[in-house]
């Protein structure tokens, strides 16, 4: 592999820590944070692409392709659950999921 | 891998939940108690199939049977039946008497099991997402209510970011070690601790905590334990939490088994803030759900005491905690489920009010269920309470179980209000009749909750077994 | 197997559970099923009580070591067995269970309100305090411990005065706080011995660093249920709001687990630490006899005031306890005995007032005597006997405590008696408030005297204080040789360094 | 075996008058408490006339370890003398009660008390160990608040029984420890044992207070401070006067012949250990002169005439100490005798006077009563010649020979005892003179309609008067050979330890002057009596006039009340409340009240994090990863 | 250096359009910031060496779950003038949070260095004589067939998921019943009553059904 490791981890990382601060910094949509989670994965997938690449290994591929799968289930049954919440709240916004709490 | 035998019980789950999937989409009408039935029998049959099945390595080490998995499974399907039952009626009564739920809660399970014999971090992920997906699904279930659906959102989207950080923390311990397998990690990380291992398991940890509601992962739990059915509910208090329970038993002794030393202190940590959190949260909550979610994160505070003791007592001390628990569990949501009046859902929990006076077989079996969480004896809830305490102490924890006897009796305080409400609180209008399902499922864990301490033998022997399969 | 040729204990322990299995088939009007669930039990009770009789008569006052003893397969791995065993020092607080539980029984005329509920906590009550003091098991004395707690709190929840609320929950809260750190103890215990088996235990020498730790928490968890000042203070509530036959039994029976706890586990399982917690004791012992019974002679309900009593004896049998001396001991064994007949007197006294509707304010009663001659002269003789008069039941518990104490320190013996002149000052206002002065109401007059069933309560309650009083040997020589043995061992212990506790033969 | 019956058959009188009145009726009652207390009275002189015999084992009581307590009766020289006193002493008070008590509606109830109180002393003094003596002595205790409290309508008579109980229960507690230390010492409480030993352990020591004291001193003090309580001694006497609230017959049983000699009977019964102890025995001379003397100054300006008595017997029972203090036995209890059959005869001469008044008490509004009262008169004149220690009434003799024995033992002690007992025959005399005069003569005082009522008591009441005035006159001259005369030493036998060196030998050596004293010292005090009632009536309020703080001093009985009630009763009742609501329900209850809030207010601050916001809850996850990270990054 | 290079430049990119999705107003935006993250992933995956995946994520993601979230965007029909802007209330702690999160893993892995034992651990080290694809495919039909299988089920419960939450039944919504209807009378319906004063009219439960 070209590029030292490290390199992609520190960019894996920055997209963790991109994802992770959309997520929780968001005031904005469900939407977002749903892509920010996907950030995340992709954090995870760019991670272990790398890794398998540099330990000249396929599990990480593997393993990276189970995650995309997985993704793309988690994506949709996230967005769903979206949809139905947005038909009954009438709102995706961050603040309004606050119904429960205490 | 001469025989079918191990595998068995998932190709059941799977297959079976296919072909209900097909009885459901082609019959009319919708057969929801058919398919509740069907997925119960299959469960059941999975269960005793798996009795049978023997230990084996499976698919070049991707799954494991061993005594430990099997007691687990038992643990699931049990809990899963239950669920099962107690949805039975109160989904139809509350109009999501959907026929995909029990497939869900099926391919959940398939999830559930294939993440306990889990022997590859890959197989970990796979069955740990599998059982989410099923499970976020369940929780916005009632997709017509603002509760469920935001319950499912919480439920997911906090979900996804802790599978996301699993994910992510198995990446960086598959980029230090060069594999996913357990067996090779642990012989791996055996010799060598580097920060890339440290921290993935952080990560890791992290995720599982999550899905066990280890505080200060919890957060979702008490909002979706309201919000979402209660039938819902019933199984995110059991299966699941028994499962990745499991999991993190067999993950943390088994790859990392030799990072006991760093890992033991997080283990701590999160049993005694799940531990203090569980005990204060709760006092103050009027939502009889909420109070179960809450009680349901000390509970697993108490079941992580035995795991940070690390020890084969410990391990075994868990299981027995969590065994415990999951019947002490469904059976208090057998009695949460019962609470209807008027065709209407109840939760408030001064809605119990005088329940004593005007049922009293049913105020009993909850106020055991209770008297159990909060580790009375002679209930069931104490013995499990005696191992992880004495589990821990043993391994020279005291600071823990010190805390630990402390929340105990803070949290005695909550489980005891419900009873006061039950019992010295003048009476709310009655209930409505119980269906035989629920009653059953009641009647079932209140007499294994009172009477454990007749026959504890067997869980006390088949944990041990367990534990010392586990831990080799 | 044992004398008795059948497990005579767990048939003790297990037979008033026939009693709640029957209640529990009961149907029909709320006050017919009262009616029948009180008779009922009254019957299983008596049935209990006579079996109870039986272990007497064949109970072998010379051997100092558990007799009746059985066993059987419970834990596996570690060994924890079914044990049950009775020796001297439990034999008569197991009687004391089973004679009370009718007079409780009894006592509960007035519970109509949910009876069949009532009546079956009542007897899983005498299960749970039968079966505590039998077992011969730790973890077993623990469950049975614990678990008195659940019948309890409904008792005195469900069934209780105003505050019921507040009284049950600290009741419970206290307790199980108290307890828990018992159970640290006994988890520690059990590792260091491999055993929760008392015998063994007894026999395991453990080290004297370890040894103080287990103390106190066997003093946090013992200490609370004997209601040892500072920890005393859920008790006025507990015993000020439950109903009366539930006092009685919390009164009388309870409160001697705490004792018995002492006697059983902290003294002779702990002889260094013990030793070295004596002047602590004594203390706590001699503060509870001067305070409490100042804090008694300031109460203003008969029951409270009572109540405080109670308080105020236990510190003389914590003292009796921790002077080591077989005076001191037997005295505290015999004022545990005795402060439950006493009490038990006591508190149907109150019961008798409630039922016929006057209260228990003491500035609402007064000059009872004139209408009441029986029930004055039966409240006389159980307020004597609480403040020690000799030729009752409370008197030689009282001057063997003061000679056990003497023993050991003039100060102690002397501070713990001043309970005769505090607790004649409360006890005498006591009964000049209730029977004395003239009426605070004129419907006092008009209170009618005891009926046959008060008779039943009081009479028996009034022959066993007199009998205890004039013809304690009868007691006394049943637990003579444990008492003695202990003594011996905690003396052994101390003098020798190999520390072994043996108090009773294997 | 007369013993036996003796002390059992007012016990068995009564519970037929107790417990078995609702069914037998009032009449048969009374009747079976009599006839029980006749049966005891002739069993108790049989038994004294049977003589001396071994202690009588009954049944076994206490038995642990070797603290073992029996029942069983003794039956020395002492115990029977006692027996045969007490059982006929009270035998004549039940008689006279009959008609005193006609017509109270509970007086069964009355004669059970009574039956039961004679039970108790009888128990008293044939004890053959301490614990014994300890349950007659409590039994007594207990009775005679009974009987104080008898009329338990009256606030008064109730405190005054509360009163007389706990101040008692004071004496009580030193008197079981004291047991208890005897225990320790001897390891045995049986008389006997303990007497055999005394002399191995009179060099022990006992450390109190740091300081190494004779073991001896210390068990003799604790039992004279019970000794003390019961005999209403100085510091622990408040109780007595009060305790003349119940019906007069009872104040005669308690105050004349039985209880309060309880606690000079137990002295006498522990005299070789006592003997061994000189410096109790010096405090006990002192407190019994002190008491004697106290006693006598506030008898001398009361007004009640029971309460005038009462005080006498507080001073009377100072000279008995007093002879007790310097070594006297015999002679404490030739005057312990003596005084019973005075003292009785007083107060139910008193009684008969209040009963002839319509229960008036005050001695201000009678005079006048010796035409109306002729046999009271007279007997009260017997009585109060025996009181005031005149020739050849009794307490001339005892009173006599107690100040005799106190002048020869010649240590300052005894001669300040000797100086205040001459002092206090004066004030003796001069009070007793008092009340007599101010009751038979003079004019009477009384509202006409009490005057119109006034009459002589019916036989019932006057022969019990006649008998007891018969041994007022002559038990001090019959029984003084046997009991302080050439035979004491064979008369009490072994039964009281008279030291060699104590005055008992020598009484009659007595220097005249000394044994004039007394005497000389009652008639001038008769004669200011004399002086102040019948020839100056004015010079008494001119006197208390005069002397104002002086007066008032002793009528308010030196303050003893008031100092008690100012140092020990309200400091005690504020303590409690004190105690209670603030110690207990503050502190004590302040602690988990306080842990409880506490969790409250950490569950509040909990539960607030829980906002329903998922961005929230996602942040504090990232918060515990971080954590966690951190901890393994810059931790470990 | 050339591979560096465009390592730099896709990274960049990636990073940048990944901050836009997260900070981006509307929603519209992000979404194709984030199908531009995906193809610079897609970019870095094929520097790495993983050819297939990228293709996969660019065909999966950027093609099918990308556009989905734009569906989704698109179909709920949100207000976005209406949303709120900025951040959370506890944003600079949230920002150093962030901050120390990356720290921390930039410490771990900046460093990174692969435990000794790795290269022989590997349970299938990547075969020199075959494609990407191929290799990929050997496995996932092989050795990991179970899991394969398994992916499968979750696609099945995400079909299951996506149905059962948001497929409206339309036999559930109210039909008319139009011959029903017709076939009403009036006297099935109507029952004339006259009730007294204050006592109103109780209709027994059979009635109810009707009305």
């Amino acid at each position: 592999m070209p590029v030292s490791l490290s390199h992609f981890l520190v960019v894996a990382g920055l997209l963790l820590v991109i994802g992770v601060f959309g997520i929780f910094m968001n005031r904005k949509n469900i939407i977002v944070i749903m892509m920010s989670i996907e950030l995340v994965l992709l954090a995870a997938n760019l991670n272990f692409v790398a890794f398998s690449g540099a330990l000249h290994d396929m599990v990480g591929q593997v393993f990276t392709m189970f995650v995309l799968t997985v993704a793309a289930a988690e994506s949709a049954i996230g967005l769903a659950i979206l949809v139905i919440y947005f038909r009954n709240r009438g709102s995706i916004e961050v603040e309004d999921v606050t119904m429960m709490r205490g | 891998m001469t025989s079918l035998l191990p595998i068995l019980p998932a190709l059941l789950l799977g297959l079976g939940a296919m072909a209900l999937l097909i009885v459901g989409v082609l019959a009319k009408p919708e057969p929801a108690g058919f398919t509740t039935w069907g997925a119960i029998v299959l469960l059941v049959a999975a269960a005793l199939v798996s009795c049978a099945a023997p230990d084996t390595l499976l698919f070049h080490g991707l799954l494991k049977t061993s005594l430990f998995t099997r007691f687990a499974d038992a643990l699931v399907y049990t809990a899963a039946v239950a669920a099962l039952l107690l949805a039975l009626d109160y989904n139809r009564k509350e109009g999501i008497a959907r026929f995909e739920y029990p497939i869900l809660v099926l391919l959940g399970v398939l999830g559930m099991v294939v993440m306990i014999s889990a022997a590859d971090l890959m197989t970990l992920y796979i069955g740990f997402e599998l059982q989410s997906l099923a499970l976020y699904i369940a929780a916005a279930l009632a997709r017509d209510s603002v509760r469920s659906t935001e319950a499912g959102l919480k439920y997911f989207v906090l979900g996804a970011l802790a599978s996301g950080l699993l994910v992510y923390g198995i990446s960086l311990v598959y980029g230090f070690t060069g594999t996913t397998s357990f067996a090779a990690l642990a012989g791996l990380l055996g010799a060598n601790i580097g920060y890339g291992a440290v921290i993935g398991l952080v990560f890791v940890i992290v995720g599982l905590a999550f899905k066990i509601s280890a505080a200060p992962f919890h957060m979702w739990t008490p909002d979706v334990y309201e919000g979402a059915p209660t039938s819902v509910t019933a199984l995110f208090g059991t299966a699941p939490k028994a499962a990745a329970m499991a999991l993190f038993l067999s993950v943390m002794t088994g790859p990392f088994g030799h990072l006991l030393a760093q890992w033991q202190m997080i283990i701590e940590i999160l049993a005694i803030i799940s531990m203090a959190l569980g005990a204060l949260a709760a006092i103050g909550q009027t939502n009889i759900k909420r109070l179960m979610a809450y009680s349901s994160i000390g509970h697993m505070g108490y079941a992580l005491m035995g795991l940070a003791a690390g020890t084969e007592a410990g391990i075994q001390a868990t299981l027995i905690y969590v065994a415990i628990y999951v019947v002490m569990s469904f059976g208090a949501f057998a009695c949460i489920i019962a609470m209807r009046r008027r065709g209407q859902a109840v939760e408030k929990i001064s809605d119990l009010a005088g329940l004593a006076a005007q049922r009293p077989g049913f105020a009993f079996a909850m106020a055991l269920f209770m008297w159990a969480m909060a580790g009375i004896p002679p209930l069931s809830g104490f013995f499990g309470k005696l191992y992880v305490f004495s589990a821990a102490l043993n391994a020279g924890l005291v600071t823990l179980v010190i805390i630990g006897i402390i929340t105990s009796v803070i949290s005695a305080f909550y489980y005891l209000r419900v009873i006061k409400v039950m019992y010295f609180d003048a009476g709310a209008p009655d209930f409505d009749a119980v269906p035989a399902s629920v009653n059953f499922v009641m009647a079932v864990g209140a007499a294994v909750t009172a009477l454990f301490i007749l026959l504890p033998a067997p869980l006390i022997t088949a944990a041990s077994a367990a534990a010392k399969a586990l831990m080799g | 197997m044992n004398q008795a040729g059948f497990p005579i204990l767990s048939l003790l322990t297990y037979l008033p559970l026939l009693g709640v299995a029957y209640i529990a088939t009961l149907r029909g009007a709320e006050e017919a099923v009262a009616r029948q669930a009180r008779q009922g039990a009254l019957a299983i009770s008596l049935l209990t009580l006579a079996l109870g009789v039986y272990l007497w008569t064949q109970f072998d006052p010379g051997q100092a070591g558990y007799q009746f003893v059985e066993s059987a397969a419970w834990f596996p791995g570690l060994d924890i067995q079914y044990r049950m065993g009775v020796d001297g020092i439990s034999l008569f607080l197991i009687l004391l269970t089973l004679v009370l539980t009718p007079i409780a029984i009894l006592s509960s005329a007035s519970i109509t309100r949910r009876g069949r509920s009532f009546f079956a906590a009542l007897l899983l009550l005498e299960t749970m305090t039968t079966g505590m003091f039998a077992a011969a098991d730790f973890l077993l004395f623990y469950v049975f411990f614990e678990a008195v707690l659940l019948p309890m709190y409904l008792i005195i929840g469900v069934w209780g005065g105003e505050k019921r609320i507040y009284a049950a929950v600290k009741f419970f809260i206290f307790t199980l706080a108290g307890s828990l750190f018992m159970l640290l103890a006994l988890i520690w215990l059990w590792h260091h011995a491999g055993t929760t088996d008392i015998v063994t235990l007894l026999h395991t020498p453990i080290p004297a660093a370890a040894q103080l730790w287990l103390f106190a928490a066997f003093l946090a968890s013992f200490g609370v249920k004997a209601a040892v000042w500072p920890l005393h203070t859920w008790l006025p509530d507990a015993y000020g709001e439950a109903p009366v036959p539930g006092t009685i039994m919390l009164a009388a029976v309870l409160s001697k687990m705490g004792a018995y706890g002492f006697l059983r586990f902290a003294v002779p399982m702990l002889p260094q630490a013990s030793a070295a917690a004596e002047p602590l004791m004594f203390t706590l012992g001699v503060v509870a006899v001067i305070y409490i019974s100042f804090v008694a002679l300031a109460q203003t309900d008969m029951k409270r005031l009572i109540a405080y009593s109670s308080v105020a004896h236990m510190g003389v049998i914590i003292i009796g306890i921790f002077t080591f001396t077989v005076e001191g001991v037997e005295g505290a064994l015999f004022q545990m005995l005795s402060h439950g007949v006493v009490i038990a007197g006591l508190f149907v006294c109150t019961g008798v007032l409630l039922a016929r509707g006057e209260g228990l304010a003491l500035s609402r009663l007064g000059g009872l005597a004139v209408g009441m001659p029986a029930y004055a002269a039966l409240l006389m003789l159980f307020s004597l006997a609480n403040m020690g008069l000799p030729g009752t039941s409370g008197f030689i518990g009282e001057i063997l405590v003061i000679v056990g104490a003497l023993k050991v320190n003039f100060w102690v013996s002397l501070l713990g008696g001043a309970g005769m002149i505090l607790g004649a000052a409360y006890m005498l206002v006591l009964v000049r408030a209730v029977l004395f002065d003239k009426f605070t109401r004129p419907e006092l007059a008009q209170v009618s005297d005891l009926n046959a069933r008060e008779y039943a309560m009081l009479l028996p309650l009034a022959a066993l204080v007199l009998w205890l009083g004039i013809y304690p040997s009868s007691f006394t020589h049943m637990f003579d040789a444990s008492v003695a043995s202990l003594v011996q061992a905690h003396t052994a212990a101390l003098s020798s360094h190999t520390a072994l506790a043996m108090v009773t033969q294997k | 075996m007369y013993t036996l019956i003796a002390v059992l058959a007012p016990l068995v009188g009564s519970l037929i008058a107790g417990v078995a009145r609702p069914v037998i009726g009032r009449h048969a009652a009374i009747a079976g408490s009599i006839v029980f207390m006749l049966v005891s009275a002739g069993a108790g002189i049989l038994a004294q006339l049977g003589g001396v015999q071994a202690p009588l084992h009954i049944a076994s009581w206490i038995s642990v370890g070797s603290f073992t307590p029996d029942w069983t009766l003794r039956q020395d020289e002492l115990s029977l003398a006692m027996v045969a006193m007490v059982s006929l002493v009270s035998m004549l008070i039940h008689v006279y009660s009959i008609g005193y008590m006609a017509h109270d509606k509970t007086a069964p109830r009355f004669f059970a008390y009574m039956s039961l109180f004679t039970f108790a002393m009888l128990a008293l003094v044939t004890a053959n160990n301490l614990l014994q003596l300890f349950f007659g002595w409590e039994g007594v205790g207990l009775v005679s608040y009974l009987l104080i409290n008898y009329w338990y309508e009256r606030p008064a008579a109730n405190a005054a029984a509360i009163k007389a109980f706990i101040v008692n229960r004071v004496g009580d507690l030193a008197f079981a420890v004291g047991i208890a230390l005897t225990y320790f010492v001897f390891g045995s409480i049986s008389f006997d044992q303990i007497f055999a030993n005394v002399a191995a352990q009179a060099a022990n020591g006992y450390t109190l207070f740091g300081t190494q004291f004779p073991v001896l001193e210390v068990i003799a003090i604790l039992l004279f401070i019970g000794a003390m309580g019961k005999s209403a001694q100085l510091f622990l006497h408040t109780w007595l006067p009060d305790a003349m609230e119940g019906p007069t017959p009872i104040s005669a049983l308690i105050h004349a012949a039985t209880m309060v000699a309880a606690g000079v009977f137990m002295v006498v019964r522990m005299s070789p250990v006592i003997n061994a102890a000189p410096v109790a025995m010096e405090v006990i001379t002192v407190i019994g002169g002190t008491t004697a003397f106290f006693a006598g100054t506030v008898g001398c300006v009361q007004n009640d005439i029971k309460r005038i008595i009462a005080y006498s017997t507080c001073s009377q029972l100072g000279y008995m100490f007093l002879a007790a203090g310097v070594g006297a036995y015999p002679v404490a209890m030739f005057h312990l005798i003596n005084h019973a059959f005075f003292k009785a005869l007083l107060f139910l001469a008193a009684g008969s006077v209040i009963h002839a008044m319509s229960d008036e008490q005050d001695i201000r509004l009678m005079g006048g009563l010796a035409r109306k009262l002729p046999v009271t008169w007279l007997m009260m004149l017997f009585g109060s010649l025996a009181l005031a220690g005149i020739p050849p009434f009794s307490g001339y003799y005892s009173k006599d020979a107690i100040l005799g024995a106190a002048f020869l033992a010649h240590t300052p002690v005894a001669l300040y005892g000797w100086g205040l007992g001459v002092f206090t025959a004066l004030l003796t005399a001069f009070y007793t003179a008092r009340v007599f005069l101010l009751t038979f003569h003079g004019q009477c005082r009384a509202p006409k309609h009490v005057q119109e009522h006034v009459h002589e008591s019916p036989l019932v009441m006057l022969v019990p008067l006649l008998v007891l005035g018969a041994g007022a006159l002559g038990s001090g001259y019959l029984l003084r050979d046997n009991f302080i005369g050439a035979n004491f030493a064979q008369f009490w036998g072994p039964s009281i330890n008279v030291a060699a060196n104590s005055p008992m030998g020598a009484l009659d050596a007595v220097p005249s002057w000394v044994a004039m004293a007394p005497l000389a010292a009652g008639i001038i005090g008769i004669a200011i009596a004399i002086t102040f009632y019948v020839l100056a009536p004015a010079l008494p309020a001119a006197l208390s006039q005069q002397f104002g703080g002086l007066y008032r001093f002793l009528l308010n009985k030196w303050y003893f009340d008031e100092l008690y009630d100012w140092l020990l009763v309200r400091p005690a009742l504020r303590l409690a409340k004190f105690a209670w609501r603030f110690g207990d329900e503050q502190v004590i209850d302040g602690v988990p009240n306080g842990l409880a809030t506490l969790t409250t207010d950490a569950s509040t601050q909990t539960v607030k994090l829980q906002t329903g916001s998922i961005a929230l809850y996602a942040f504090i996850m990232l918060i515990g990863l971080l954590g966690f990270l951190s901890l393994f990054l810059w931790v470990r | 250096m050339i591979v560096n290079l465009a390592f730099y430049f896709f990274s960049f990119i990636l990073l940048a359009s990944a901050v836009m999705v997260v900070t981006s107003r509307n929603p519209v935006h992000a979404v194709l910031f984030l199908i531009l993250a995906f193809v610079n992933a897609a970019v870095l995956f094929l520097l790495a060496g993983a050819e297939f995946l990228a293709f996969i994520l660019a065909i999966v993601y950027v093609g099918a779950v990308a556009v989905l979230f734009l569906f989704v965007v698109m179909m709920l029909d949100v207000d976005f003038a209406a949303l709120k802007e900025g951040f959370q209330r506890y944003a600079p702690v949230g920002a150093l949070v962030a901050l120390v999160l990356f720290g921390e893993l930039f410490l771990v892995v900046s460093g990174w260095s692969t435990l000794a034992g790795a290269p022989a651990a590997r349970l299938y080290p990547t075969p020199d004589n075959l494609t990407n694809t191929a290799a990929l495919g050997n496995l996932i039909y092989t050795s990991y067939l179970p899991l394969f299988q398994l992916s499968g089920m979750v696609l099945l419960v995400a079909m299951i998921g996506a149905i059962v939450l948001t497929h409206r039944d339309r036999k559930r919504s109210l039909h008319q019943k139009l011959s029903a209807q017709h076939a009403r009378t009036p006297e099935q319906t109507l029952r004339l009553v006259r009730p007294e004063l204050g006592a109103g009219v109780s209709v027994p439960a059979s009635e109810k059904e009707a009305t």
